[in-house]
């Protein structure tokens, strides 16, 4: 979960991190009050997606006046997607260098890692890799004092800055890992009258921990269709095509999207049904993806623990309870345990059920009207691949 | 032979009162893994298919001289079962829960290699050996036959699907494991590449990738110095960058772990990439020819 | 530093490990009171010495009346040479059993260690050795909740209690660690309805952490002379005897009061003045023993980066400063860097300076009238063995 | 030859620029220690008595090949110098810093014992080999003399008293060591006992002990399989129980670290205990002759 740079740096200042005086305003009228208190602002859409700037989601305003009109511009404003419900007013500085500073971790070395620049202010991909410092945590004992220091020295700070960037790393490896975060990322870290403050901020925290930090501020990305099929507790990520997907797995998922995208397909969506045997929030999900109108629908189920028959049994009863489901072509590929079962209750119902994934990508793109293999595979219809 | 749990494996699953783990405790047995006993703290005393089940691991590795230990608890409190398992000096801990935090999988990797203990996963669907009749997880007993194969991959159900092809092929496999699909797992690739360019028995290895992290790419360095073939298929071509797709790790972010780099690594580092999932087993029979 | 019971019970709480309800009163109607909104209580002494139940330092009462008679008798009454300040009114428990817990650190392992035992209730030293289980903790990982369940099995508490109690354990170790304790001790940790509970509370905060701890509240069991020798920063114990004692180092402080012992002398205190080149606080710390007129000062320098000339020149200046000192006889031993001057000076002034320990402490009992070695020793004034 | 510091030693000091670092810096030299560099943050280009300052401990090594580290730096920051050395990969770190936390010692050693690392002290004086002329640490340069007594302590003035009677009666040493004051100290008497045990030169062992914990009485089990004398002195008989003895360890606390039980383990284990410190020098005479 991303948190947004108000919430993340309120994390930072409890946890002794300088930031500059800011406040968060949810009207034109509250960007005004909060420039009389703090002179000069910036006013900063807060939204989850970066690259704010460049869009025209960063204003500075040296009058009330000027920061109203300012939040009165941004605030409602679409960025990339996301629509800007609040903006963090914030006091100007005066920045004589631009630092970058992340923590993070590095899956080969499985372990945490610092990440330092003096090219900050600009996104990290885009610095060179020799400008960049990274520097590996040990688990077991944390980011020390003297590892920060030897990093900022490494990137030319003097010796004063130094010691501060170090007792401000080390206080945000704290909050790194008290937060259970995955990502923490003060870009740029400033030098203002020659000391050092974190001039933004960013903060993902770990989807896999938030049980426990139920004090958290919630924040979600997710679009209302994401948010509805997610809630049942599957992995579900809204595409730009137009054919609805459902597989068990993460793995075999991807590559069903993979698969139809290569016979011409566009995918809708990605569906993880999960690997467990129960089959309830599958036929949920799936009916909750047959009532958006997709032009076809494919399932693709490889039964281990998931038994073909329960699988097939749930498809026909989610096309049975929802009418406009009738009209919306529905191909199942269905293997393993009890397929011979599955088979039969799929046919039963007049529902296409395949062994073959190569056939069933074919036959639902072909259903779908899309596709090169369309007209080639929509004779696929009659040769239909029934389980033995 | 297999590269990873054998005939002397004796297995400790962790969560064995579970839906899951009693389940899978069943299915182990049936295939024939030798499961020696469970745990589940306050379960003492109770049985699960006739193996016994105790309070703590210490207990049950006394008792049984269990070596290997299957996790079956939630994901939260994976950290604390797998902690106890290296602790009561099982060699081999295999991590079935899924969503185990970040930070918990690094606590675990790190005390894991302070004791010398391999782990595999979290979030994986675990390992099989098939001619030792020995399966420490949750895959399917049915999908497997004893043959030359390695395989190795980051996701479950595609494991499936290629060994179940591989199998209805006649290519029957040495050992298939799974890395889990989390960004920091404890067995890697490399790792398992490694083992099975070692093992006599092993003639032809399947790795199986998807986008997201660099785990592909550091597996193809490796791959440039083998000996035996490698036959590679990656899952996730149509993905769009920032969207994680089912798995922690499967994730282009930062223009990172992209299926076209992986796919050139792999290629510039000898293997054969698959394009299409049933491309599979006749590479991996070509390659057992040449 | 040693925390009160109530203060110990505030961590513990903060920490989430349960505690009976309770409240500090420093008056008795401030007791009655707390007896009616907690009902039946506790009434118990808050002072930093155990022991506190068998002296008399706590009574049950059932009602207010009764609360406030128990309070105005605890209150002011002496306790092991400290008067009681104030009650901690907690809620009558019915406990069915109680438990042992403790975490300190074990010198030999260099870690941190949990104690348990199912005979909680006594102090730990009268429990039987076999029904003690120690478990070290690994300083990389802490105490894992998996490590206090194994404990809590070991000393036969059931399912439910094992994982309440490791549940407390964990959480008691953090605390632990967080506050740079040497020793958290719940005895009793108390049955209360199947559950578990704290019933009393010690908390003991390494005095070298007490830096980082600046929100603690502060405690101190000094005594008014200890108090104002070790304000200037420097390790004193109040011991009760006359002949005051003053050394460098801690060692061999504490052998100077051997031999002075052994020759029949009493030392009045161990005063280390430390091993650093600074005369001033060491000046000072003389000067106020002198004032509390003992029957004879002995001060034993050995020098090494201390220079003798300068310890020599402080000790000239005390006697100078202070008209009581006249009469306090000085027995000086000094040795090491600038010895010869050091000599030099005192025997200027008149003061006993001694190259030989021996000598010395035989000296300084003659001169306090003690020992069998007094009159021998007496004599060795005019054979004072004289720097060379 | 010595069993802890040798002509080898290229010593860094930490804290190098400090009053106390400063200092000892110069005296070290002065008794013919090889001091490579000091370290003391932003002080880089410095020098202290000729010798370079750097920022880091890792420059020092880097530049140096400093392969022993002084600290001075004050007791909480403690921790983080030790640390820094651990990490730099120095063997031997002696640690000067008093009041160091007692949980910041528990950390310096498990870091030390991961990495290999010698730790003397916290709150110790240090070492001093003098056949090598090699001193880390603050003891006054006169009271040494190369000969066969092998010395360890815990306290500091205590040990130049003792090591001055031995030095004034022609007594020399090995090696003297301190292991601090603390309550948790790295190097520990029984690991010096087997160190003084194995060197050739050694002939004798003088163990400098005191109340509080039970130190001397582990050290007496191992002195029980010594071939080597080992003349005992114990501070403390006259202190009671509970008071914090200036030494964090140096307190009675229930029941545990009293002198006589100290003296009664030494006895047994074989140890001649000295009950007046001027006693120890004859009896090390003593047992050379015997």
């Amino acid at each position: 979960m991303k948190l947004y740079e108000y919430m993340a740096k309120g994390v930072l200042a409890e946890s002794g991190v300088p930031i500059p005086r800011g406040r968060l305003c949810r009207t034109p009228e509250e960007a005004a009050a909060a420039c009389r208190d703090l002179g000069p602002v910036a006013v900063k859409a807060q939204v989850l997606v970066g690259g704010r700037g460049k869009a025209g989601g960063i204003k500075v305003a040296d009058t009330p006046q000027a920061a109203e009109a300012a939040a009165r511009q941004i605030l409602g404003m679409d960025l990339k997607g996301y629509t800007v419900g609040s903006v963090y007013c914030e006091q100007k500085l005066s920045i004589s260098q631009e630092i970058y500073l992340s923590l993070t971790f590095d899956p080969s070395a499985k372990r945490p890692m610092l990440i330092a620049s003096a090219s900050g202010g600009m996104a990290i991909e885009e610095v060179p890799e020799k400008a960049i410092i990274k520097r590996g945590i040990p688990v077991a004992w944390g980011l020390q004092p003297y590892m920060a220091y030897q990093v900022a020295r490494r990137i030319g700070l003097g010796a004063t800055l130094a010691r501060e960037f170090s007792d401000i790393a080390t206080k945000l490896y704290r909050a790194f890992v008290r937060l259970d975060a995955e990502l923490v990322e003060i870009n740029p870290l400033a030098v203002v009258d020659g000391h050092i403050m974190a001039a933004d901020a960013r903060l993902n925290v770990d989807d896999d921990a938030m049980a426990r930090h139920g004090d958290l501020p919630k924040t979600d990305e997710a679009t209302p269709l994401e948010a509805k099929v997610r809630a049942l507790g599957l992995a579900f990520v809204q595409l730009d095509g137009d054919i609805a997907v459902m597989a068990n797995g993460a793995g075999i998922t991807m590559a069903t999207l993979d698969v139809m995208q290569h016979y011409g397909g566009k995918p809708m969506n990605f569906l993880d049904a999960g690997g467990g045997s129960a089959t309830g929030p599958t036929a949920e999900a799936l009916a909750i993806l047959v009532s958006t109108r997709p032009k076809a629908v494919l399932v693709n189920i490889f039964g281990g623990i998931t038994r073909c028959d329960d699988v097939a049994r749930a498809i026909v009863q989610v096309r049975q309870n929802q009418p406009a489901a009738k009209d919306v072509p529905l191909v199942v590929r269905l293997v393993g345990t009890n397929e011979a079962e599955g088979h039969a209750i799929l046919r039963g119902a007049g529902i296409d059920a395949f062994r073959s994934m190569q056939q069933a990508a074919e036959r639902v793109v072909a259903l779908a009207g899309e596709g090169l293999a369309g007209a080639e595979a929509a004779r696929g219809d009659t040769e239909g691949d029934l389980a033995g | 032979m297999s590269v990873l749990g054998d005939e002397k494996t004796r297995v400790v699953v962790t969560g064995a009162t579970g839906r899951q783990g009693s389940f899978h405790l069943g299915q182990m047995l049936e295939f024939g893994t030798r499961v020696v006993a469970g745990v589940t703290p306050g379960r003492q005393g109770q049985e699960v298919s006739g193996v016994p089940v105790y309070d703590t691991v210490e207990t049950a590795v006394e008792k049984h001289g269990a070596n290997a230990a299957v996790v079956f608890v939630p994901g939260t409190l994976a950290k604390d079962s797998v902690m106890e398992c290296i602790d009561a000096g099982v060699p081999l801990v295999v991590v079935i829960s899924e969503h185990v935090p970040l930070h918990d999988a690094m606590v675990i990797n790190a005390f894991a290699a302070e004791r010398g203990t391999t782990i595999v996963g979290p979030n994986t669907y675990g390992l099989c050996a098939p001619s030792a009749r020995c399966k420490i997880g949750i895959p399917p007993n049915s999908i497997f036959q004893s043959g030359p194969v390695g395989v190795v991959a980051r996701s479950g159900t595609l494991s499936y699907e290629l060994v179940g092809s591989l199998t209805d092929a006649g290519l029957g496999q040495t050992t298939v494991v799974g890395m889990g699909g989390d960004r920091v797992a404890g067995l890697n690739f490399i790792d398992m590449l490694k083992r099975f360019e070692r093992d006599p028995e092993t003639e032809v290895v399947v790795l199986i990738g998807e986008i997201g992290g660099t785990a592909e790419e550091e597996a193809a360095e490796y791959i440039k110095g083998m000996s035996k073939p490698v036959i590679a298929y990656l899952a996730g071509k149509s993905a769009p960058p920032g969207k994680r797709m089912g798995h922690a790790g499967a994730i282009i972010e930062r223009g990172r772990g992209t299926f076209e780099s992986k796919v050139s690594a792999l290629t510039a580092g000898g293997a054969k990439v698959a394009q299409l999932p049933w491309e599979v087993a006749p590479l991996v029979k070509g390659a057992l020819k040449a």
